[in-house]
């Protein structure tokens, strides 16, 4: 009980010593200062219409290569916990799909989840999104997939494949930015094109794509792993 | 054509091999055991072409999506970066040759990616100069190192995993909460940029920030009382991964806290606040390693006593401190790694980490137990290897500031060096003079350990007697340090 | 010229290496080696006799030039170390025999080579920081050499380490202040920065120094691991220990008190007794009790090895009692008597390790009447014996009487009544010596026992006669201690080849006179004794005990407890261990630490966190308090 | 300001969690906390008042009105670290249950000194 007093005092310390920092920088106050930059320039040199997009793609693009490679470190790290081996992954074959409904609900709504994915990682220069929520949103079909035919399997070399394959081509593209004469990691070396259409801002939506590829694989992974460990190895110690 | 001395290749290729780790299991498994190696021997190239542009103009800075610093992310690779990047490389390429005979556990191409991905992720915590991109590669290299610490999947190494997991995992977002009181003080995420605009803050605003910044780097850089978790996951991860944690990558932690507290936050109250921790951490870890049974605890809390050594060093806030510092990490990079990869392969063979079992171990497995000594002595800071002229250096800076303070501190280091010698002393006679009670099969490592162990060691033995271009090479990136060449230059340069 | 300087310092290195490479070959090609260049390095050494050269650089680190030196008295340190390691390596190689695992071998003959050099070095050094590195490599290199397998001798090499790195880590904060003065190290900067430095800071650098040459140099309160490491290591090491290794103790204090700071200079900054500088003072008091307790401690052992190791404790003792005395008879006499101390406990330690070699054991009471299978090694026990009490003609007898004039010269009566008693003292622990080991009653299973082989011989045979040598010539080391004292500033001693001549202030000695008439008076004695048999010769055991006859396996003589009596006399003395004091204190600090420990490192995940709630609280807390925590 | 005060809450909360809850999934959940309170901080620092979404989906929208971007793209990247690290979070209190057969971290302690 002291231990609880304690550490919330602790804690309403480390609170109250936020709260005195972040008074001096309230709350709706703009604080930009490259931020305006990226507002005022951000269409013109790079033609994507959603500057958060052309933040997270171009300016600050080699965050977002650090954070595909954490989450395929991620789904490594989880391949490699919950690695099971070749013979024991059969058993899954045996397991039988739960409920006729979730069968068929998910066989028809599995494409169009697909589709939705597919069209939020294209359009992420445009309107909200990218990459990433569209790679989730395919990824989250997968798992209906899974719910509904617990027996199905993806084809791991194929998925390792796909991850490996959408790494490459962000990172080739983004070495081809050295042979520009900017010579400069991910320089946008396509043309911006017209604001607002789909074949837009040269090299975002591609790498977009190969993310929203790349992370649906990962999470497919993931998914794939934990119901491996679910049901091939349920009950073992 | 391309530039090849570019610092972002340091980070990109090894990238690039990740994912063609990724790509060729599907076709080859064997595939995945030599890409690594390729990939680091690639950066050590980098590496090296960097060498001649870097004392040219004693910094180089690379951009990134063709926009200046400030809106952009930028790479920069000044002397004490390189003198890392360096460092991290060889390591990397040592070691990957070392896991090609190490490793025979399942699914080793996850193994070889992610390690490759622990390396990159330390190479880009060493040379970015941004905020928030230290960040994400803070959380590259721990996401990289969770995995590969659990990578036996047995009961300590999933428990040490976990605790790793979640210490690292407060800290990435303390750190995050730290970055982010800057950017909302400057807008911006630079490092240089926010040094600029954050100077009219005052010393108690910026403490806050600098004090979160520090706990979520101090996790990783297993500074006292932050570093539980390091004691637990070195033992558990297999060698070669032990070996670029303990080698490098507190290393690299502690390298980004310099580099921050030297740009951002140069204040003298603060050296005195980090001098305590420094202390501590020293004081701690060696006196936790004399208790250890299990070797690589006891090389694990010593890895501990070194980086308070090193951040000792550090907080001396003097160029010759700094010299020192720097010294001491080359001294405890090259030697712990080395350290870690023989205590491995002898783990492989003896069967066992409690160190009885090393009994008698220096008569069988002979050119293993020579580089261990070296290693040993080179930590203890004994002449003539390299440790002696770090420790020299670094006592000797100390007393330069006569107070009761350093004198004290020095007293400190000295006798934390006795006990470091003390179960250094202990390990060593056991193995050479200690005799088995029963014969055991134990044979010489295989080659393919040894030859990591054997280039590391001569690594060793030519720095230790021809230490003059560390030397110096350490002085001018001390002195760069302390003149704040690296803002300057990167002013003029980058064009900031 | 100035290359060879260099050349001397990478002869034993250099000879080390090739010892290994040469023993993967064949083991004589690796003795060979050994002998050779050990015998090159003498031969170089020879080459600098009575020449002097300042500052020759052959480095420099961060910004302190590295230089080497030689100078007269260096070179006497160098005659020791070289002449004596030679010997104990032509010792060795018979000695050594009894190891079967050859790899141990080649590094037994690599350590010893790379101890030598790293004598030489410091010897030869010319700044701190060059002593400082050959200092440590000497310790590192030295504790390979006396632990070679055994409990036992595990712990005494592990005690010697770690003592000797605590006395090189005081050492080096001196260096360390020393460098933040003058920012370099040669010896002529430092005296020089010394002499306008204040007080205070003269005395911690020359205390901290002082403290790390005491651990070398087995000064008590610092010498508990020297008995331990002396008697473990194997036999032909022990001489090179005993004879060698604790003199370059003596060697730093003698650099230190004369070459960095001059006798003025000390007398300047701190109070005198007896017009000596009351840290001398100290060191002399210091150096007084060693001599005494280490001799009571010598008189009380079973372990032959153990009794010369005390011994030399005691022996130091007088080397560093006539170094501090600072006047010149003293400090010539303490130089001259650690040349001394070399030659015959070096001769008493292989003429021990001859019998070791033999019997293989070194406990006295399981030995003794070795006389009539090992007569050499008995003579030369004796000459040895009759040196280290200071007996003359032979050696000891006149550096000790230097060091006597000396103390009465200052008329320092206490310390000249203890110097008197270790003397005494000496005279019954060689007896024992010499009594358990070679007199008395042979026991049955070293009826065999052969004297040892000739090259275990001839190092034994070069030391005995040089005890005599020096004996009746001194004026052949006064030579060289005499014009090496010219330069550090001290009057010159008038001497000559026999001794000292009448007339001066210094009193006067002439060994030959001496000796003549002891040889006389021994003639004498022998004669009648020869003429006017009293006596009766009788068969060892042509005797009785309790009304029954005697049979060899009965032990009639005392050899357990010899001194049994006068040990109960000195019994409170012996009981007041200062390696008690020790251990007290590393046990509490091992049991701070094992708690402390326990009590962070849980192995609980909450407590982790909660220190980096901890850590980060603080941090708040100052923030909070508006940045002032400290 | 009470965007500010949430994040400071959820980061207290999840702190809270990770010290005082002895369950795995519970600390994992704090850690969640902690990152989500940390996410609503970074968006809330971007905020400009009466700003919109920094997307220019039409021609003639007024840069100066928007709100910052960067924030919201350091959100975006923070969100997937922080789901990564869950991820093996989830996967090691997995195993860990198997291990030792308890969730309580109490027991959990075969490392220790």
């Amino acid at each position: 009980m002291i231990r609880k007093i304690v550490y919330s005092i602790f804690l309403a310390t480390i609170v109250l010593s936020l709260v005195m920092f972040f008074a001096a920088f309230p709350f709706g106050q703009n604080k930009m200062s490259v931020g305006e930059y990226y507002l005022n320039h951000g269409v013109a040199q790079t033609g994507a219409s959603n500057i958060v997009t052309s933040v997270v793609v171009d300016y600050r693009g080699f965050d977002t290569l650090g954070e595909v490679s954490v989450l395929f470190g991620a789904a490594a790290g989880v391949a490699i916990l919950f690695f099971v081996l070749g013979e024991n992954r059969r058993k899954r074959r045996e397991q039988v799909a739960p409920n006729f409904i979730v069968r068929v609900g998910s066989r028809i709504i599995f494409p169009f989840i697909l589709l939705f994915g597919t069209y939020i990682f294209i359009h992420g220069h445009l309107t909200p999104g990218g990459g990433f929520q569209g790679g989730a949103i395919i990824a989250s079909g997968f798992l209906l997939l899974y719910l509904a035919y617990p027996g199905t399997t993806v084809n791991r070399s194929r998925l390792s494949m796909v991850e490996g394959l959408a790494g490459i081509t962000f990172i080739v593209l983004g070495l081809y930015g050295l042979l520009m004469p900017e010579s400069s990691f991910l320089y946008n070396f396509l043309p911006k094109g017209e604001l607002n259409a789909l074949l837009s801002s040269g090299i975002l939506p591609i790498i977009y794509i190969a993310i929203g590829f790349k992370v649906a694989a990962e999470f497919a992974g993931i998914i794939d792993d934990m119901m491996c460990e679910v049901i091939c190895r349920g009950g073992e110690k | 054509m391309v530039n090849l001395a570019n610092p972002i290749l340091l980070i990109v290729i090894p990238l690039l091999f990740v994912f063609l780790i990724a790509f060729s299991s599907a076709f080859s498994k064997s595939a995945a055991k030599y890409l690594p190696i390729i990939a680091f021997g690639i950066n050590v190239v980098v590496a090296m072409l960097l060498v001649p542009e870097v004392l040219k103009n004693g910094l180089v800075l690379s951009t990134t999506a063709g926009f200046k610093p400030p809106i952009a992310i930028d790479m920069i690779v000044d002397k004490l970066a390189l003198f890392l990047v360096i460092i991290a490389s060889v390591l990397g390429f040592v070691v990957s040759i070392y896991n090609v005979a190490y490793i025979d556990e399942e699914p080793e191409e996850k193994f070889y990616a992610l390690f490759t991905l622990l390396i990159t992720g330390i190479i880009w915590m060493i040379i970015t100069g941004d905020l928030f991109n230290l960040f994400v590669a803070f959380e590259v290299t721990s996401i990289a190192a969770f995995g590969l610490v659990g990578f036996h999947r047995d009961k300590g190494s999933v428990e040490a995993g976990f605790k790793y997991l979640v210490m690292g995992a407060i800290g990435g977002s303390l750190l995050l909460v730290g970055i982010i009181m800057l950017y909302a003080a400057t807008g911006t995420l630079n490092i240089i940029d926010v040094a600029q605009k954050s100077a009219e803050l005052t010393f108690q605003q910026k403490f806050l920030a600098y004090a979160l910044i520090f706990v979520g780097l101090g996790i990783e850089g297993a500074l006292f009382p932050l570093n539980a978790w390091l004691p637990d996951a070195h033992p558990a991860a297999p060698s070669s991964v032990s070996s670029i944690l303990s080698g490098i990558m507190t290393t690299a932690a502690i390298y980004a806290i310099i580099r921050i507290t030297n740009i951002i936050f140069d204040y003298n109250q603060i050296y005195l606040f980090l001098m305590f921790f420094a202390l501590l951490t020293l004081i701690f870890g060696e006196i936790a390693a004399y208790y250890q049974k299990d070797i690589k605890r006891m090389l694990a809390y010593s890895t501990i006593g070194q980086t308070g050594l090193f951040f000792f060093a550090f907080t001396i806030h003097s160029t010759n401190g700094l010299q020192g510092a720097f010294l001491q990490i080359i001294n405890h990079s090259v030697s712990k790694s080395m350290l870690f990869l023989v205590v491995g392969a002898m783990i492989v063979q003896v069967g066992s980490r409690n160190i009885e079992d090393f009994v008698g171990l220096g008569r069988k497995m002979k050119v293993s137990s020579f580089f261990l000594a070296i290693g040993m002595f080179s930590l203890m800071g004994m002449p003539p290897f390299f440790g002696f002229w770090s420790k020299l250096k670094i006592i000797f800076a100390a007393l330069q500031h006569s107070n009761a303070l350093m004198i004290g501190s020095v007293v400190i280091i000295l006798l934390m060096s006795v006990v470091e010698g003390a179960y250094f002393f202990k390990l060593l006679q056991m193995m050479f003079f200690g005799k088995a009670e029963q014969d055991r099969e134990i044979k010489e490592a295989s080659f393919g350990m040894l030859v990591p162990v054997v280039i590391l060691g001569f690594i060793l033995l030519f720095i230790s007697f021809y230490p003059t271009p560390v030397l110096d090479f350490a002085h001018q990136a001390a002195s760069d340090l302390m003149n704040k060449n690296y803002i300057n230059l990167a002013l003029k340069l980058g064009g900031l | 010229m100035n290359m060879s300087l260099e050349l001397l310092l990478a002869t034993p290195f250099i000879g080390g290496l090739l010892t290994y490479i040469g023993g993967k070959v064949h083991r004589w090609v690796r003795n060979l080696i050994a002998v050779l260049f050990s015998l090159a390095t003498v031969g170089e050494m020879a080459m600098y006799y009575n020449t002097t050269f300042k500052g020759v650089v052959w480095g420099s680190l961060f910004g302190s030039n590295l230089v080497l030196q030689t100078n007269p008295i260096t070179w006497l340190f160098l005659f020791i170390v070289t002449a004596i390691s030679l010997l104990v390596i032509v010792f060795s190689i018979d000695d050594m025999k009894k190891e079967e695992d050859e790899i141990v071998l080649d590094s037994y003959y690599m350590q010893l080579l790379f101890v030598e050099g790293a004598m030489v070095g410091i010897v030869l050094a010319g700044d701190l920081i060059t002593f400082f590195m050959f200092w440590e490599i000497m310790s590192w290199t030295s504790y390979f050499l006396i632990v070679h397998g055994g409990k036992k001798s595990m712990a005494a090499g592990y005690k010697y380490i770690i003592m000797s790195v605590i006395g090189a880590y005081a050492m080096f904060i001196a260096i360390a202040m020393l460098y933040a003065k003058t920012h370099s190290l040669v010896y002529s900067d430092v005296a020089l920065a010394l002499s306008q430095a204040s007080p205070s800071f003269i005395i911690w650098t020359v205390v901290l120094l002082s403290v790390g040459f005491f651990v070398k140099a087995a000064v008590m309160p610092l010498h508990t691991w020297l008995p331990d490491a002396h008697s473990e290591a194997p036999s032909p090491v022990s001489p090179l220990l005993s004879g060698v290794l604790i003199k370059m103790g003596a060697y730093g204090l003698f650099i230190v008190f004369y070459g960095l700071l001059s006798v003025n200079l000390a007398k300047n900054i701190m109070p005198s007794v007896f017009s000596t500088p009351i840290l001398l003072y100290i060191i002399q008091w210091l150096a007084a009790l060693s001599i005494v307790l280490a001799t009571f401690l010598a008189i009380m052992q079973e372990d032959a090895k153990r009794l010369l190791a005390y011994s030399s404790v005691s022996q130091i003792g007088y080397v560093v009692l006539g170094l501090a005395t600072g006047t010149s008879l003293g400090v010539a006499g303490g130089l001259f008597h650690a040349l001394n101390h070399a030659i015959f406990k070096g001769l008493l330690f292989l003429a021990v390790g001859a019998v070791i070699y033999r019997t293989g054991t070194r406990n006295m009471s399981e030995l003794g009447g070795l006389v009539k299978k090992m007569p050499f090694t008995f003579t030369a026990l004796l000459l040895g014996i009759i040196a280290l009490a200071g007996v003359p003609p032979l050696n000891g007898f006149v550096s000790k009487w230097m060091i006597y004039e000396a103390l009465i010269q200052k008329k320092e009566v206490f310390l000249l009544i203890m110097a008197f008693v270790g003397s005494t003292g000496a005279f019954l622990y060689v007896y024992r010596l010499i009594h358990s080991l070679f007199l008395g009653q042979l026991p049955e299973k070293y009826e065999n026992v052969k004297d040892v082989p000739i090259l275990m011989q001839i190092p034994i045979w070069i030391l005995a006669l040089s005890t005599i040598v020096y004996g009746i010539f001194p004026g052949l080391a006064m030579d060289v201690i005499v014009k090496g004292m010219k330069l550090f500033g001290f009057t010159p001693i008038a001497y000559n080849l026999f001794g000292f001549p009448e007339g001066t202030a210094m009193g006067s000695l002439t060994v030959i006179n001496i000796a003549a008439v002891l040889m006389t008076a021994f003639v004498a004695v022998f004669i009648i004794f020869i003429l006017f048999p009293k006596t009766r010769q009788v068969s060892q055991y042509d005797n009785y005990a309790s009304g029954q006859e005697l049979t060899p396996d009965f032990k009639y003589n005392y050899s357990f407890g010899f001194y049994m009596s006068f040990g109960r006399v000195i019994k409170p003395i012996l009981s007041m261990s200062i390696e008690r004091v020790y251990n007290y204190w590393i046990d509490a600090f091992k049991i701070f630490g094992d708690y402390y420990m326990r009590r962070i490192y849980t192995g609980n995940l909450e407590t982790y966190n909660s220190y980096i709630v901890i850590v980060v609280t603080i941090a708040a807390a100052a923030v909070l308090l508006g940045g002032k925590l400290w | 300001m009470s965007y500010y005060l949430g994040s400071f809450l959820l980061i207290a909360i999840g702190l809270y969690t990770v010290i005082i809850k002895k369950n795995l999934i519970k600390i994992v959940i704090g850690l969640n906390f902690i990152a989500s309170g940390v996410n609503l901080l970074i968006v809330s620092i971007g905020y400009v008042k009466n700003g919109t979404a920094p997307i220019f989906s039409k021609i003639g929208i007024n840069p100066s009105a928007m709100v910052d971007p960067i924030p919201q793209a350091l959100t975006l990247t923070a969100i997937v670290i922080d789901a990564s690290e869950l991820a093996l979070a989830v996967a090691f209190v997995v195993l860990l249950y198997r291990h030792y057969g308890t969730l309580d971290i109490k027991k959990i302690r075969s490392l220790k000194w």
